[in-house]
This record gives structure tokens, sequence and C-alpha cells, in this order.
């Protein structure tokens, strides 16, 4: 059961890193990571929502949706239940942690519309992935997230004083180095554990 | 029959979340005074932290804590303040009204150079380079850090020296910091008069560095009545609150470098 | 703002994909041919139009506590009702356009306007909001689907343009080339600003 | 109080409205999708048995399927004019980005007469679902089982890669390598 956590694991942060290889949840990928820091914290932002995202989609599919055999009904129940949850977690941070709320709390309704919450919670349907694997695939998947992000923040700094024409400048700039990433991440694709 | 469970499995959730999130708002709810979000909304909103603080939202948290006064954003002026004051239900404190002025006047041909520079237009960069390219090691190096900062467009390099627009300057003073050499200063809007030098160098060999410093004679010291300006370090200093604006010390300046601003040029 | 404004709007200065980058993900998965790129537009504009529309009549209905929650909940009923008429009664249709409809649900587009414009404005403005936004979006994406089909397969809609001789580079249709075309495509945009301002 | 049935009630008249929309949409759709299906499928049986002529439609024989560890999960036997007995496999292969079902013909030595894509929604658009197109599935009638993917010319028992699309390729062939090998296991009982 290990081994099978930990190819899990591997393959969800490298070989099919979500936001490089996979491209779910560019929006954010893009908006939030002018700064390492920033990107750290939304990183532990959605790590936590897609952990517990992944598990209360998991528990709502099988639960609810399996036994009355609603499957057309998924995608309205699970982006329903990640914003309820993303707005708890909010409330919830905002009132017992308030230091962590205020280095996270702007990027959580970000979170929402974030694509790679919603991807993560129907690929561990479509995988048929048990409660434990769901789990560990959203965490990982998050922390794959986490480490795009935190890369190409740390780019973007180092862009903002590099000489660059002046119509590149900013936006343009930054997605051409993400391509440049992801073309470096596309070296793992071929890789089969 | 399916369409019933249907209706009621994701009614069922829809009514679970809607409690909760109903439950959740009352009882985890932080007391955050409903002025806030107004505050913020009467700022003008370009965060630029000259008042301190890091952005609008946080001043208004501030200003609504009453550790910061109404008239504290520099940049929206009194009409800002007014609101602020309104909403805060306090009368609207005077602001200070300040604009910046940069501290020199040596253009190309004014004041010499020590070593033609060839390289990256940053004033940070030649400033490391011996002090700059200029002989007089305070003085301004025109390569526009203070422009590129300034997100009115108050700012302007002339031949070689940068020059502050008034009329678009809103002190919000991000420049200040943005000098190497920190020539650029806040002086009250009202005032005509400044000493454009910040040289601390001897007079006597003012006349090998720039043509428009300050030679330290303290003319100026003795012409004026009001006791306003004085000659401290080598250079010739106003003080702005004693400052009538009489114009004495510009008319004997024998360099002709105290600044009117109504003219536009030495006097 | 009258609802030609708004669309206009929506068309050139405020272009979700090329101004506000919003709805990425769609816009790098989906733009690898011209076909797919205005196909996915218009199913886009389509959902948006019908989404905007709901919102602003729901908008005196929904407390704020559960403001995004029911958002989300509406638009993706749209989506997955719209996915379900095409296959039933357009199969063609569905069959080029099938895989975009769950691509919708998740594209903060929709979501963003919800929220920033339909939730404050008339029904009529958000009608025409959504058609803007939605319309500028296919216009970006159809632009650059053209740009990657024609580098990445030398066809154009389907139809051979640069001849045999053409090695199509692969990489403009894989992913990354998508992120790298669209970040020139900006710069191209940045360029013609400038101009235009420059002769202004 | 009031506030918590408010918001709680809203939430529920909307998510139920919504489910009530999506439940009658899909009783009305779902037979017709389910017409659609089964004629794809018979569509995609035929496509598969286009070289073979008086294939009785009639004789149809379904065989179930023993062993789990293998992508297929149908098959049905045909009589041909010819005497000569014909099965359409039905097969699921797990491609780039969802499942790929698809139909294979093998006869009775166990040589593919034809594939058929059913559903390939789950690939990139543009890129695996060129898999759909001749140029792939053509190369498949004539070749016997254990087929090898490559990328340059093909051999004897071997299929040519869609260039990009190495994964959703690879998944086909599997996939018709196990059809193969079922219709093996079908005919040795």
């Amino acid at each position: 059961m290990l081994k099978e956590l930990f190819i899990l694991s591997v393959s969800a942060i490298f070989i099919e890193n979500f936001v490089l290889v996979k491209f779910l949840g560019i929006c954010p990928f893009l908006g939030v990571s002018k700064k390492t820091e920033t990107a750290v914290g939304m990183g532990m932002a959605v790590t936590f929502v897609m952990g517990l995202a992944s598990v209360m989609t998991w528990l709502l599919n099988t639960y609810v949706l399996l036994p009355f055999g609603l499957e057309y009904l998924q995608t309205i129940g699970f982006i329903l239940v990640i914003a309820a949850l993303v707005q708890l977690v909010e409330m919830f941070l905002q009132k017992m942690l308030p230091s962590l709320y205020n280095a996270l709390g702007i990027y959580l309704p970000l979170i929402t519309t974030n694509c790679a919450v919603l991807g993560v919670a129907l690929l561990n349907i479509q995988k048929e992935y048990n409660l434990l694997m769901s789990l560990v695939y959203g965490v990982t998947a998050a922390l794959g997230f986490m480490l795009a992000l935190v890369l190409f923040a740390g780019v973007r700094e180092h862009l903002e004083d590099a000489d660059i024409p002046e119509f590149l400048q900013g936006m343009p700039i930054a997605l051409i180095t993400a391509g440049l990433i992801a073309m470096a991440f596309l070296g793992f694709s071929g890789l089969k554990i | 029959m399916t369409i019933l469970t249907a209706v009621l499995a994701m009614g069922g959730l829809g009514l679970l979340l809607g409690l909760a999130l109903a439950l959740a708002s009352k009882y985890l709810s932080v007391g955050q005074d409903a002025n806030i979000p107004l505050v913020t909304e009467a700022l003008p909103g370009a965060n630029c932290g000259a008042c301190g603080y890091a952005g609008c939202a946080a001043l208004a948290g501030a200003i609504v804590e009453g550790s910061a006064v109404t008239g504290a954003c520099p940049v929206g002026g009194t009409s800002t303040a007014e609101r602020v004051a309104e909403i805060m239900g306090v009368p609207a404190q005077p602001v200070a009204e300040n604009v910046a002025v940069v501290m020199c006047r040596g253009t190309l041909d004014a004041s010499k150079k020590k070593y033609i520079y060839e390289g990256l237009s940053d004033c940070e960069v030649v400033a490391g380079l011996s002090g700059g390219d200029k002989v007089c090691r305070f003085g301004c190096l025109g390569l526009g850090n203070c422009v590129r900062v300034c997100r009115f467009g108050a700012l302007t390099v002339t031949d070689g020296v940068a020059a502050v627009d008034p009329d678009k300057c809103t002190a919000c003073g991000i420049c200040l910091a943005a000098c190497p050499k920190s020539l650029i200063r806040m002086v009250p809007k009202a005032n005509v008069y400044s000493v454009r030098c910040a040289s601390h160098d001897k007079g006597a060999d003012m006349k090998d560095i720039c043509l428009v410093g300050c030679i330290a004679c303290r003319i100026c010291e003795k012409a004026c009545e009001y006791g306003a300006i004085a000659v401290s370090s080598n250079i010739a200093v106003i003080d702005y609150a004693k400052c009538t604006n009489c114009g004495a010390c510009a008319e004997k300046c024998p360099k002709k470098i105290i600044y009117c601003k109504t003219q536009g040029k030495g006097v | 703002m009258k609802c030609a404004g708004i669309v206009k709007n929506g068309l050139f200065n405020e272009n979700p994909t090329f101004v506000q980058l919003l709805g990425m993900c769609p816009t790098l998965a989906v733009t690898t041919s011209v076909a797919n790129g205005i196909g996915m537009g218009l199913a886009t504009t389509g959902v948006l139009v019908c989404a905007n529309i709901a919102v602003s009549l729901l908008r005196g209905f929904i407390p704020g506590k559960i403001r995004i929650a029911s958002y989300v909940v509406v638009i993706s009923g749209f989506a997955t009702l719209v996915d379900m008429l095409l296959k039933a009664y357009a199969p063609a249709l569905s069959k080029s356009l099938g895989i975009f409809i769950p691509l919708i649900v998740v594209n903060c587009i929709i979501l963003a306007r919800a929220e920033a414009f339909a939730s404050k404005h008339s029904v009529v403005k958000s009608a025409a909001d959504g058609l803007g936004m939605g319309l500028g979006f296919a216009g970006a994406l159809t632009i650059l689907s053209a740009v990657r089909e024609l580098i990445g397969n030398g066809t154009l809609l389907g139809y051979a343009v640069l001849g045999e001789g053409y090695q199509p580079a692969l990489i403009a249709i894989l992913p990354p080339g998508g992120f790298i075309i669209l970040g020139l495509t900006l710069g191209v945009i940045n360029l013609i600003k400038e101009r235009r301002k420059a002769s202004a | 109080m009031c506030e918590f049935l408010r918001s709680g009630g809203v939430l529920f008249i909307i998510t139920a409205a919504a489910a009530l929309i999506l439940a009658i949409g899909n009783a009305a759709t779902k037979d017709i999708i389910a017409s659609l299906d089964i004629q794809a499928r018979s569509a995609a049986q035929t496509a598969v048995f286009d070289g073979v002529d008086g294939i009785d439609p009639a004789s149809t024989k379904t065989y179930d399927i023993l062993s789990d560890d293998t992508f297929v999960n149908g098959i049905t036997g045909f009589e041909a004019a010819d005497g000569k007995r014909y099965f359409a496999v039905e097969v699921t292969v797990a491609g780039y980005g969802g499942d790929i079902k698809m139909m294979v013909g093998v006869d009775e030595s166990l040589t593919v007469t034809g594939i058929s894509i059913i559903d390939k929604s789950g690939e990139t658009p543009g890129l695996g679902s060129k898999i759909g197109e001749a140029r792939f599935y053509g190369q498949f009638p004539g070749k016997t089982g254990d087929l090898a993917a490559v990328r340059s010319t093909p051999g004897g028992n071997q299929v040519q890669v869609v260039t990009g699309a190495t994964i959703s390729s690879r998944a086909v062939i599997s996939g018709v390598n196990d059809a193969v090998l079922a219709v093996e296991g079908v005919l040795d009982r």
C-alpha cells in the first residue's frame, strides 16, 4: 500500500504536475506569483483546501451520489462543496488563527475558481481511488502546484531587474518563462514508474 | 422517482451547507468595524504607502481604530480628509499640504563631470562608482530613479537634473527613498523660496565643482530679518516655519541660487 | 454605461484573456485548432450570457453569506444542462464541443463576471456584459488558436496552408507552446497600444 | 435565527431547483443518449467488419470475460457468410486525459479486421484526438496480436504512433493486444 502511495505522490508532484503538465489552476498561478512569500502562502492555502476537498468530495460521491445513481450531479455537487468549504475555511482561519489568515487570507477566495481543486476531485473519482489515496493525491497534487508556483515566483523576482524590452515587461515575459519551465517539466512526461 | 431523490439529495446538501455557512458567519465572525470598508472606499486607493501603512485598507483600519488621524493620507489631500472625517463623524483636521523638491540644479553645463559614464541608466549604480560621475558628490545624477518610482508623473529629468512639477506632486513621498543621494525633501506648498543645493563642500572649492552651488558666504543669513535662513556645515538652510516669503535672501545671494518658485529661477 | 459600451468594453479594453488574464485553463488547453477555439469561445459565451442573466435576476434574493456558493451552483447547473441537451439533441456538435463543457464550469471568467458585474447590475446590462466578455474571450481564443495551429500544424481550419515543405513545430500545439505564444501575443498587443498612443 | 433560515433556505431552494432541472433534463435525455450509444456501438461494430461481407447481424452470441486483468469489457461473436466466426470486442483503456472506448474486430485466425474509436473525449483536442483519424487506426487491419508501438515506419507487427500523442496511441495498441488475447481465450474454450 505504501509503495502505491509513494508512486502516486511522486507522479502527482513531478510527472503529472497539476500546473505545468496538466495545465490546471493557471489563473492563480499567474496572478499570485509576484513574490515567493505570497507564492508559499498561496501554496499552503491550496494544499489545505485540496486535501480537505478531496476527502469531502470522495465522501459525497461514495455515500450520496453513487447509492442514488446521481452521477450526472457530480460536477454541481463537487463545486458546491468546494465553494462552501473554502468560505468555511476562510472564516475559521479568520477567527482562530488570525496571523495565518493575514498571511493566507486574501488568496482563499481565489481558490474557489481554481480549476485544480475541482480537477483533483473529478480525477479522484475517475481513477477510482479509495479515501486514503484520494487524500494523498489531493495533498501531493497541491504540493506539485506549490512547487511550480514557488519556482515560478523565484524566477519572476529575478525578472524584475533583468533588462527586458519595454513591450515584454510584466506579464508577457512571465508567460514566456512559464512556457520554458513547462517545457522543462515535459521531460518528466516519458517517465513511467 | 429518481427525480425526487435527486432534488432531495442536492437540496439537502444545499440546505446543510447554507446552514453551516450561516452558523459559521455568526459564531466565527470577527468584530470587524463596519466603517473600515467605507473608509477604504473613500481613500484614493493608490496603496502608495505614503501614510506609512501597507496600503489604504491598513490605513483605514488604523483610522477606524483611532491610531491615525483622518487627514493622514497626504496623497488624498483635503478632499479625502473631509470624506474620511465625515464617515468617522469627527471634524476634519487640516492636512499639512507638502510638495517634494529636488535640492540640486547642477545641470550638465553648470556642474563638471569626473568621468564619462556609459552603463545601466540607474542612479544607484552610478552612485556606486566612486560617488557618481559628477565632481560634486552631493549632486543629482539625473538618471531618473525618482522619475520611474513616481506614480503621479510629477518628476522629470531635464538636461541632467531631476525636477518636480508642484501641481502634479501629491507629496506621497515615495521618491524620497528612491534617490541614492537623498536630495528630494518635503517642503510646504505655500513656501516660495528654497535653497536648491545640498553640497557640504567648502565655498572656496565650489567654483571648480559647480556654478550653481552654495558657497556658504552667509550674506543671506544677514539679509534675513526673520532669522529664517542659517548656514550650517557649508550650506544655507531655510526654516520654513519662520520664512515669510519676503525674498530678501534671494536678492542678496551673490550666486543667485535661492530659487524663487513663482519666477521659476534664481532671483 | 450603455449596453454597446459594455459590450465594447468586454471586447477590447477589458478583454478577459488579453487584459484580465482570466480563463487561462481552457485558453491554453483548447486553442490547438481554430475550430476548437471558436467552438469553445461560443460555448463559453452561451453559458456566460445565461449565467449572467440568472445571477442578476437572483441578486436581490441571495443573502451575502452564500453569494459565491449560489453563483457557483447556478453556473455549473447551466453548464451541465447545456452538456446534456447537446449530447441528446445535437450529437454531432456534442462530439466536437463535448469535452469543452466540463471545462466551462471551471472557467474563472464566468464566476468573476457573475461576482464583479452581474451581481450589481440590471439584467440587460449583465447580459450585455456576458456577451461582450464572451465574444472577447472567443475572439482571443480564435486569434491564439489560429497562430498555434498555423505554427504547430501548418493548417488553418484543417486546410493545409503552408504546403508540404513545412515541418510543423509540434511544440506550438503542446501547452508550453501555448504559454509562449500567449506571452508573445500580449507583447505584440503592448507594441500596438504604444504605437497608437505615440501617434495619437 | 431567521438569518440562518434565510441563507440555509435560499441555498436549499437554489440547489433544489438546479437539481430539479438537471434531473428532468437527465430523465428526458437519458434514454436518448442510451439509444445513441447503442447506435454508436453497432455503427462501430459494422465499421470494424467493413472488410468482411455477409455478416449475419442476427447471429450475435456474447461471451463473458474470464480474467479481469484486461481492458476488454465485452465480446460479441458473429457468423459470416463464409462460415467463419468474427468477434467484435469492446475495449476501454486509460488514455491521456480520460478513458478511451473502442471496438476491435478480430476474426477466427486472430487477425484484426479493423478498429473503431467510440469515445476519445478525454484526449487533448488536436493531439490525442488524432487517434480517431484513419491514418492511425487504418494501420491495424490485417495485423495479428502482440503489436509494438514504434515512432518510425512500422514493420510487420508494429504500429506507428501519432506524433505528439504517444500515450494515447500506446493505450489504443495495448487495447488491441488485449482484445486479440481475449478472443484467443474464447476460441480455446
